[in-house]
This record gives C-alpha cells, structure tokens and sequence, in this order.
C-alpha cells in the first residue's frame, strides 16, 4: 500500500512539474483577435442609434504577435478547467475517487441546468410562447417574427395537457396528471405502430425478395451473385424461425434456429469489431486535445 | 374510475393516429402531437427539476456521506440554469441591437457558451472516449470460445478487426489478384481480410439485421395493441390512492 | 514515387486537355431548345396539395457538353380559371433533371404549367405549355397504402384474436426464454447478499415504444423484488419516465401486497444528457455494488459503459433492447440478452397472464405471414429469371411470372396499391 | 504467470490500452493507405471540378464526434482549397458552427494568398440555421429564403458570392461532413438525390452501412469513419506531394496509427483470455 502511495506521489509530482514547465514555455494559453461589431437599430419607430461591442475569435498561438490579437483570460481558464475535466474523468478507469465525485457532480448539475434551458429556449419559448403571444415574443425575443403573424390557437392544448400534467404536484387529485400521459402513451402506441410496421416489416421484406439465381446477360449462372443472394435468404429466414414463440426448438427446428443464432452471432462480431474504429478515434480525439491544445506537445 | 378514463383516452388517441396514416388529409396529426409531446416534456422539467433538488437537499440536511458533491451539483445546477436564462454576457441579435434579448442563447462568449464549451463538452466527450478502454475490458473478458456461438461471435470479430487496418495489407494482401477457377466470377483476393470484412457486413450482417429488424417491427405491434387495449396497463399505476 | 510522378503528370495532361477543349467551344451563345412532352399529373393518394410535372430534356441538355447549353429549367404556374392570375416562378430545377413536384398546390383548383430551359447568359428557350390544365383532386383514402393497410388488419387482427382466445381459456404454449428465467434468480441472490437491485429504463422518453416496454418489464420485475422484500433503484433520465414508473412500481407492490414498502425516493431524475445521465449512474454502480442490474428500454452507446461498470463490481446483468447497434455490446458483456423481440415479448412472458401471452402467438402469426411471402417471392423470381434467362429484353413481353414477381415488389410491398 | 493473469485487474489492460493509443499520437507514426475505389470517387469529384467551381460544404457535427470527423472536413477543405474552389460554409448543427470556424482557420492559415482577407469573394459563412431537414429543402429550392443574410448578418445580396446564387442546385458540388441526424442521409434524400446535386459525403463508421446503398447513383462518394478519411490524404497526398511535409495533411493518416495498433492490442486481448480460459479448462475449473 504504502510503495503504491509512493509511486503515485512520484508520478503526481512529475506530472505536475511537467505541467509548470509546459506553461512556463507559454504552453495551455489562448489568444483571441478582437473584432469590433456595429448595428444599427433596424425598426423604422427606433431611435437611429448605432450600438457597438466587440467579438472574439480563437487564433492559433503562431499569431499571438499580431496586432489586434490579445490574451484571453476566460478562454485560458476555460482551457484548464476543460483539461482538469478530461483528466477528472479518466480517473475514473483507475476507481472511484473524490476527483471524479467532484467531476460527476459538477457534471450532473451542468448537465441537468443545461438540457433545462434548451428546453425551454427551443421548446417553450420557440413553440408555445412565440406561437400563442407573438406580438409579445416579438418586443422581447424574436424580433423577426412578422408584426401580422396571428396567435395559434391550437398550442393551448399542449398548454392545457402541460398544466394537467403539473396537477401531481398537487396534494389532491395528482391521479388527473395521468390523462395528458395517457394521451401521449396513446399517441406513441398508434405512431409508432404503423410506422415500425411500414419501414421495418414490409419495408425489410420488400428489400430482401431476390431470386435464388441470378444469370447474366448472356445466360450463364452468375455464381458468385447467386451463392451471396441465397446465403441472404436463408439468414433472414432462420433468424426469423429462431425468433418464434409458439414451436419448442426440436427436431428439424432446432437445425434452423440454430442456424439462425449463429447468423445473428457474426451480426453482432461484425457490428463489435466495426464500431471499435470510431470508438477508438474519439479516445484518439481526447487525447490529441489534451496533447495538442492543452500541452502543446 | 382512475384508470379507466385514462385508458379511454389512450385507446382513443392511438386507434385514431393508426387510422390517420391512411387518410392524406390527417396524415400530419401524428406529427403534431409528438411536437406537442416536447412541450409536455419541456414542461416535465420541473418535475425532474423538483425531484433533483429534493434529493439533494435531503442529502445536504441531513449530512449523509457525500453530502458535499450534493451542494456541489446544486449550485453547478443553479448558476448553469441562471446564465442560461437570462443570457449572462450575451450580445443582441445584430440585427436587432435594440432588442436586447434578442441574441442566441448559446451565442459565443456568453456565460452559458462557456460551461457548455470548457465543461459540458470536455465531459461529455471524455465520458464517451471511456469506451475504447470499456471495449477492450469486454474483448478480454466476453470473446472466449466458450461453445460454438461464441467461437463464431470472436472469429467474426477478429477478422473484422484486422480488415479495418493496414494489419490486412500484410496479412492477406499477397493475395494473388487472379479468378480460382476460370471466369467463375470468384478472385484469390476476394479473400484478403479487407474484402473478407466487407462481404461480411454485406451479407451476414444486413442479413442478421434484417431479421432483427422484422421480429422489432412486429413485437412494437404488439406492444402497442397491449397498451391500446388495456391488456397490459402497468403503465396507469393502480386504482388505489396509497 | 515514380507512379506519383506518373500520375501527376497525367493529371496536369488532362486538365490541360479539358481546358484546351473547353476554350474551343466557347462560341456566341443561343438560347437552348425547349424541352418536350410536358406533362402534368395530380399526386395519387395525397391530401390535395401537389401535382406532379415530367419532361423531356431538351435535346440541347447532353450530360457531357461543355460549356452546358442547358443550365436549368425554370417552371412557372397560373391558375386557369382566374382571369387576373400571371403565371409565376414556381421552381427552377438543374439542367439533367426532368421531373418536378408542386407541392403547394390548393385542392380543386385548375392549374396551367409552363416550362422553360435556361441556357448560358440567361438565354432561355420558347416557352412550353400543358395542353389541359390540371387539378389536384383530395383523396379520402390513400391507395398507395391499400395493400399496407391489408397487412395492419392482419397482424392486429391476429393479435386480437389470440387475445380474445386465450380469454376464453384456451391454453396457449410458448417456448422458454433464458433471460427471462434469470431475472428471478438475479432478484433472489440480491436478497441473499443484502444489496439492491438496479433498473435501468433507457435514456429515451416515454415517446419511445421501447421505454414503454422497458415500464412494463419493470413493473413485473417491481412485483418480484416487493416479494422478496429486495431494495429496487430506478435512476431515470427523463422526467416523465420518473413519473410514470413510479406510479408502475407502487401499483406493483400494492399489487404484491407490500404496499408500506414502496420509497418513492427510490426513483428518481438525475439528467436528461445521456453522459451525464452515464457518469452518474456509474458512479452510484461502484459505490453501492448494486447484486443485479436490469436495463430494458432504448440505449445508444452508454450501453457498454453501464455494462462493463456493472460487470466490475460483480452484478448479475439482464439487458433488453430493440437498439441493433447496442445488442452487440450487451451480448458480449451481459449474462442474458433480450434480443430485439424478446424485449417486447418480456412483460407478456414475466407477467404469465394467459391473454397477454396471446399477443405473442399474434406475433408469431405476422412472421409467419413475412416469411411466407418472402419465399414466394424469391421462388417466383428465381422462375422468372430461369425462364427468361438469356432472352434479350427488348420488344417483349413480361411474362406471367415476371409480373407475378413484380406485383409482390411494387404492389404488396410496395406503393402501388391493388391495381 | 497464468493465475496473474486469470485474476487480471482490467486496470492492466486500460493502461495498455491508454499506451496503445497515446504512444502512436505522440510518435507520429503513420502508414501508408491504398485509397479504395469509394475514395478514390470522393477525390475525383473534388478534383476533376474546373478551379474556381463553387462548393457548398455542409458541416453536421459536433465536438463530440470532432475525433472521427475533423480529419475528413480539414481534408474537403484543403483539397477544395489547392483547386481554388469558391467555398460556401453552412451547418444543420447548433456546434457546427465552431467546426466551420476550424475549417475557415485552414483557409487562412495554410491557403492565404487564395484566401486571407478574401470573406465573400473566395468562400462564405452562412452559420447554422436551426429546422433540419426542413432547412435543406429550403436550400435546394430558394437558398435565400432560409438564409436572408450571413453569419454575420450582413445580406446575401451584398455579399459577391451569394449575390447571383438563386438556390444550390446552381453549385457544382456539394461536400457534406456528418455525425447523425440531421446529415449525410437528409441531404442525399432532400438535396442530392431528387435534384441531382453532385454529392459527397463523410461520415461516421456508424453511418456507413446506412448510406452505401445510396452509391454511386444518389452519392457520388463516401469517407466512412477515420480509416476514410486516411485514405483520401492519402490520395490527396499522392496527387499533390507538397503536403507530404505539412503534419496537419495527415491528421487522419496518424490517427490510424493509434487504430492498427489498438486493434492488434484487443485481438492480442481477445486470443489471451482464450489462452486462459483453455487453460482453466485443462485445470477443471469449467464442468
């Protein structure tokens, strides 16, 4: 225990004293080039006045010299903090440790705050606000939508359903919050139904009825192109008898879906091995930021 | 009474949307209410939200262990949820300066664009890179020839392995570029590992798709008939208040 | 090196041919021929609103000319009836294209088209025009659909009536499921060691037919923890998930009799970002070493890191999923997998009540039906190219097979109703 | 030895794995790709373009998928750049727009005698527009009704490149770089297919099975996964060995460094725990 501490205070150490060095070297900074932006006031009723702030925009290190290109702090920081992130995670793979507990806090709360306010952008301010009040959305908002556009009345349903959903919160009565799901669940059922069954059944079908044998133009057997097509046929069919309820897997029947399981075996090897690459590519990704952005190396 | 109404309207809703696909007047009614269902769910937040915090502060009020890490996530939660709301830093609309909230709320250089570009995203991409090392835990661990469907399951992937790298250029590739067996169609190095990987996914893995698919399209079928016809109503809770 | 240099050096030839061919043909521009045979034809089995147009390309329109003498097609509309009404830019489709679909049509309404071709410096031809106007006409039923709607009767249909049979006290048969055997046993060893169970209901919403199916697996595997008095955690990432199981799991132990030991805090929302969701449910796995993991309903690729995480810490694991990219990672890392349509035959198996286990003999009976079709039809083609085998295809007939095989494909499978 | 290994903590084999993949990053090394015949498509549609054509490039993806998908947008953007093509920038994603930026930073970097100071007469940001699919049938028809202005917010009609551009069925080739929905499948069914666009696509591993039926007669060509976008380097590489001394060419090409090597590390993986479990065998340990 005591020669693991050792080894991991030696290693922290160095990795620290690496770090220091990579940032004295001028390493893990960022640069911005500061761009002015002017706007003037648009509505014909609006003073004519000219507003004006500035945009950054990320440069690489090699032009930190040019003129108008200055030290961001916010960005620098935001860098650091995305490595100590990166690295908070990893640890991860080691065991469980304060680091990541303090990572994954920070990460639920980010996370949760954030889908929390998507949600409401796109989906309450965008479709419920701007469709039922639009002359209000447009003062505040969406200055774009047209002054005629008209209120769309028909958004008071998600409106009333939503409120009825929100009634659980009440002491009496939450069993009424099970109406707008009910609706939904419905819904859900009856769409999705017809729409697995259009793409999926006959569409897989549809695409899966091929000739045993195909000849070429001339007439003779084109062997490769007719083994390929049967070998298709008889794996979805044995998949298909292996997926049955009803028949016990006996006598000839065992033969088929044992067949059937050993085409859905290459499947899901084929489908492992095959979406390794892109996994592996996003672990290179990691690593090249905190390589490449982060220690310049 | 409680569970029959709601059963009432689900079965309702679903007949009529199975029956609207095929009538081209009412065909977007489906659409609309899965638009409606995001409303419902932006609504739900504060269901989610509630219940989130509830936890915490239980957690925080009563000192459990790790109570910390909970006040941690609420103010992470709280100042997230308050920049992005009231679009801390954010610039209006250059089109609009006069209006100013009209800018974007994920505009570049505000407080949200921030944590969602130096937090949220180092997280969420480092969270997923962890994969490459959970796929060679499983490779070491799962792939071992224990009966003939797991054999073919670890041969399938090796090969497919190979077939994606350069590793088959000097495995298989003095393969010679020549037909086996007269004009029959079939070359020598249709059998290298990178040819051999295709025919692969080509054939054996569309196919097993395939059936996997049709079995998936017929068992949402039946699920969905279950829900409609109240033969299966876990869903709905129980009749009874507790 | 010598191949690079090769190559390079033919491509720098054959640019320089193609420019050098290019300037020759630089001449003074005129306007392209029109093209020909314009036709226009209401969309089938739509709402009313689009009207389809075809042409012929303009003989000027050859896909290897350069400069093109064609560079699009401009499309203008009237309306025939009205008097005041112009004709109007409607769509100007590229130059190789010959077919156009105006889907902005109003129902009833007669419509005149007219095309031109547009060629370079904005020459364009002599305006053609359809002969007879055109009216898009609503169609109460979609008959593109008709042979789809025959399927959706037969498979509902057949559900239905296993439903009503097995009411009725037939006693239907099924084969076992290894996975679902497990469930059972994985909940008794929890009890055993003390330590809770964990049911991971996917990170779709309730809008998902997975996370509907997931909600009712969990109900059934709730009854069983109720009866072995194990702890069950239900970590969601969806509100309304959150709410729905929980109103499933207390109906569950109010149904098994326990309803005191029902914890709402048992189930609960973290977040809805699929990482986030991931870090915190896995941090939660390595710290309470939960005996058993349950995920039923849609995952993506948090699959495999759930899996090895729970794997790690010893837990007993049942996955179900209709996801095709995700099974893989839990056939490989899980002790039993729902694959596909298992997953939705689950709650029917678990909950052992006889009509639902007739929904699954409706299953069968629609794979049935597929696999049925699919070998008539393969036969049928296989005959079809047997007899035509050689046989140029010009100037003949298709013969009965031939159309056989194409009546299953377009019509039966596909969009071309009964004709 | 082997009962080390049969109670092997799974921590050996991530450090291995960290080795695999980090080693080869930081060593650079690289192997040769034959670009296969979809490349090879891909690198003819760009290249047999006159210079000076008119290229949309449609950047669908995101931060996250950033490891798999930036070599392939460098390597459209490079290959559009050595032709001279006029560039028009556009994304469906929200994040694409800092993947635009990274693309716009090559022009100006590597190309700028092509490029610098050349906004609106060389290339074009349109930045994201939020509607999916419904926006690329919206370009397809009437670009300006979707876009009325830049990213900037200066007007389409100000703006030389755009001026006369009536929709993009006028441009000569659209490249699209995608990680999912909205992307490569939305535009080959809404833009290329029925209007006949000239299309090429990049996308992820993922993706690839879903989009191969599309060739060659709705896509041109396809880049599937980091292992494409190494091979078309490759290809631009051998066709203008200029880059052969720029590090950044061959992003792709170093990334499949960490690939061969990771690969043969889990089949080494794979055929060990083989090893043990036959061994386990032989000791009774499995009845």
């Amino acid at each position: 225990m005591k020669q693991s501490t050792l080894i991991w205070t030696i290693l922290m150490v160095a990795g620290g004293g690496f770090l220091l060095f990579q940032a004295s070297k001028g390493n893990g900074r960022v640069y911005v080039r500061e761009i002015p932006v002017e706007a003037t006031a648009s509505q014909p009723d609006s003073e004519p006045q000219v507003y004006q702030w500035t945009k950054n925009q990320q440069v690489p290190q090699s032009e930190k010299d040019d003129p108008g290109v200055s030290f961001s702090l916010s960005r620098t920081v935001g860098l650091w903090v995305a490595a100590f992130c990166t690295l908070a995670i990893f640890s991860f793979l080691y065991g469980d440790n304060p680091l990541y507990k303090f990572t994954e806090a920070i990460f639920v709360g980010v996370s949760a705050g954030y889908a929390m306010v998507v949600a409401f952008w796109t989906e309450i301010a965008t479709n419920l606000f701007a469709k039922l009040l639009p002359g209000l959305a447009r003062i505040t908002f969406y200055p774009d939508i047209d002054s005629t556009t008209r209120p769309e009345l028909l958004y008071l349903i998600p409106l009333v359903l939503s409120i009825l959903l929100l009634w659980r919160l009440s002491p009496k009565g939450s069993w009424i919050a099970r109406w707008p799901l009910a609706f939904f669940i419905g819904a859900t059922a009856g769409i999705r139904l017809i729409s697995y069954l259009e793409t999926d059944f006959i569409g897989q079908l549809q695409s899966t009825v091929m000739p045993f044998l195909v000849f070429a133009s001339d007439g003779s057997l084109l062997w490769d192109k007719s083994l390929k097509n049967t070998v298709f046929i008889v794996g979805v069919l044995s998949c298909m008898v292996y997926f049955f309820f009803s028949i016990e897997h006996e006598g000839i029947i065992k033969y088929v879906s044992r067949l059937g399981i050993w085409v859905l075996m290459v499947t899901f090897g084929a489908s492992f091995a095959y979406t390794v690459m892109g996994r592996i590519a996003l672990l290179s990704g990691r690593l090249v930021f905190l390589f490449n952005d982060w220690l310049g190396i | 009474m409680k569970r029959t109404v709601p059963l009432f309207i689900s079965a309702i809703t679903g007949f009529v949307l199975i029956g609207t696909a095929f009538i081209p007047k009412f065909v977007d009614w489906g659409n609309d209410a899965m638009a409606w269902f995001n409303l419902l769910a932006a609504f739900a937040f504060i269901l989610g939200g509630g219940n989130l915090l509830k936890m915490q502060l239980q957690k925080i009020s009563a000192q459990q262990p790790g109570w910390g890490y909970a006040a941690v996530t609420l103010i992470a939660f709280f100042v997230t949820l308050f920049v992005g709301l009231v679009k801390v830093g954010v610039h209006p609309n250059v089109k609009f300066p006069e209006f100013a909230w009209s800018g974007d709320y994920l505009q570049e250089d505000g407080a949200f664009w921030w944590l969602f570009e130096y937090i949220f995203t180092p997280l969420s991409a480092t969270m997923f890179a962890l994969l490459a090392f959970y796929i060679s835990s499983a490779a070491f661990r799962a792939f071992r020839a224990k009966n003939t469907e797991a054999t073919i399951l670890l041969i399938i992937a090796v090969i497919i392995l190979l077939g994606r790298t350069y590793a088959s250029v000097w495995l298989t590739g003095w393969l010679p570029d020549e037909f086996i067996l007269g004009d029959s169609g079939i070359k020598y190095s249709d059998f290298n590992l990178q040819n051999l990987s295709e025919v692969i996914m080509e054939n054996f893995t569309t196919a097993g798709m395939r059936a996997i698919k049709i079995g998936i399209a017929l068992g949402v079928a039946s699920t969905s008939l279950k829900v409609l016809l109240g033969v299966d109503r876990s869903y709905l809770g129980s009749d009874q208040e507790v | 090196m010598q191949y690079q240099t090769f190559k390079s050096a033919l491509s720098c030839l054959l640019l320089t041919v193609v420019a050098v061919s290019g300037n020759s043909m630089i001449q003074a521009a005129e306007p392209p021929a029109p093209p020909i045979d314009f036709l226009a034809e209401d969309v089938p089995g739509d709402a009313g609103t689009a009207i389809d147009l075809s042409w012929t390309l303009s003989p000027d329109d050859q896909p290897d000319l350069k400069p093109r003498k064609v560079l699009r097609y401009v499309i203008y509309r009237k309306e025939a009836d009205n008097q005041e009404s112009k004709y109007e830019n409607i769509g100007e489709p590229t130059y190789q294209v010959n077919t156009f679909r105006d889907s902005n049509c109003k129902t009833g309404t007669p419509y005149l088209y007219q095309i031109e071709a547009v060629g370079q410096e904005g020459l364009t031809s002599a305006p053609v025009v359809i002969k007879e106007p055109v009216i898009a006409s609503l169609q109460w039923f979609n008959q593109q659909r008709e042979w789809f709607a025959v399927f959706v009767v037969l498979i509902c249909g057949s559900v239905i009536f296993f439903i009503r049979l097995a009411r009725s006290g037939k006693e239907l048969k099924v084969r076992k499921i290894a996975g679902l055997e497990a469930i059972n046993d994985a909940v008794g060893r929890a009890t055993e060691m003390g330590r809770s169970c964990l049911f991971v209901p996917g990170i779709q919403d309730i809008n998902d037919i997975q996370t509907v199916a997931g909600i009712t697996v969990l109900a059934q595997v709730a009854e069983t923890t109720a009866d072995y008095r194990a702890t069950l955690e239900v970590p969601t990432s969806r509100s309304l998930v959150m709410t729905t199981a929980r109103d499933t799991v207390e109906a569950a132990y109010l149904a098994a009799g326990r309803p005191d030991e029902y914890n709402e805090d048992d189930i609960y929302y973290i977040t809805d970002e699929q990482f986030g969701y991931v870090a915190s449910v896995t941090g939660k796995m390595v710290r309470d070493k939960p005996a058993a993991c349950f995920y039923m309903g849609a995952f993506y690729a948090e699959s495999l890191i759930l899996a090895e995480t729970g794997n790690s810490v010893g837990a007993i694991q049942v996955a179900g999923t209709a996801m095709p990219t995700q099974l893989p990672f839990f056939v490989a890392a899980c002790d039993f997998t729902l694959i596909g349509e298992e997953f939705f035959a689950a709650s029917a198996y678990l909950s052992g009540e006889p009509q639902q286990l007739g929904s699954l003999k409706g299953q069968d009976f629609g794979k049935l039906i597929g696999g049925l079709l699919l070998i008539a039809g393969c036969i049928i083609m296989t005959l079809s190219s047997i007899q035509t085998q050689g046989a140029t295809p010009e100037n003949q007939k298709p013969t009965y097979l031939q159309s056989a095989s194409n009546y299953i494909i377009q019509n039966i499978l596909g969009k071309g109703g009964f004709k | 030895m082997l009962d080390f290994l049969q109670h092997l903590d799974r921590r050996w084999i991530f450090l291995l794995m960290f080795i695999a993949v980090a080693v080869p990053l930081i060593m650079g090394t690289t192997f040769p790709e034959v670009p296969s015949d979809q490349v090879m498509a891909v690198f003819e549609a760009v290249d047999n373009l006159p210079d000076g054509s008119n290229v949309v490039m449609a950047l669908d993806y995101d931060p996250a998928s950033q490891g798999e998908l930036q070599p392939m947008a460098s390597a459209f953007t490079r290959h559009c750049a050595i032709k001279k093509h006029n560039i028009y920038f556009m994304t469906l994603w929200p994040q694409g727009i800092s993947m635009i930026q990274n693309s716009i930073g090559i022009l100006q970097d590597e190309y700028p005698e092509t490029y610098k100071g050349k906004y609106g007469t060389k290339y074009v940001n349109l930045g994201f527009r939020a509607g999916n699919e419904g926006v690329i049938k919206l370009v397809v028809e009437d670009l300006k009704k979707s876009y009325s202005t830049d990213i900037h917010g200066t007007n389409l009609d100000n703006i030389p490149l755009t001026k006369n551009l009536k929709n993009i069925q006028q441009v000569d080739l659209l490249c699209n770089v995608s990680a999912g929905y909205p992307g490569s499948q939305e535009w080959v069914l809404y833009g290329s297919s029925p209007f006949d666009i000239p299309t090429v696509v990049g996308c992820t591993g993922v993706q690839a099975p879903i989009m191969l039926p599309y060739i060659p007669d709705q896509l041109t060509g396809m880049l599937a996964a980091i292992k494409g976008a190494a091979e078309y380097e490759q290809a631009i590489i051998n066709a203008y060995p200029e880059l052969e001394s720029n590090p950044n060419a061959k992003e792709g090409l170093v990334r499949m460094g960490p690939q061969l090597v990771a690969h043969l590390l889990l089949i080494s993986l794979i055929l060990l725990g083989n090893v043990i479990y036959i061994w386990e065998r032989k000791q009774g340990l499995h009845q």
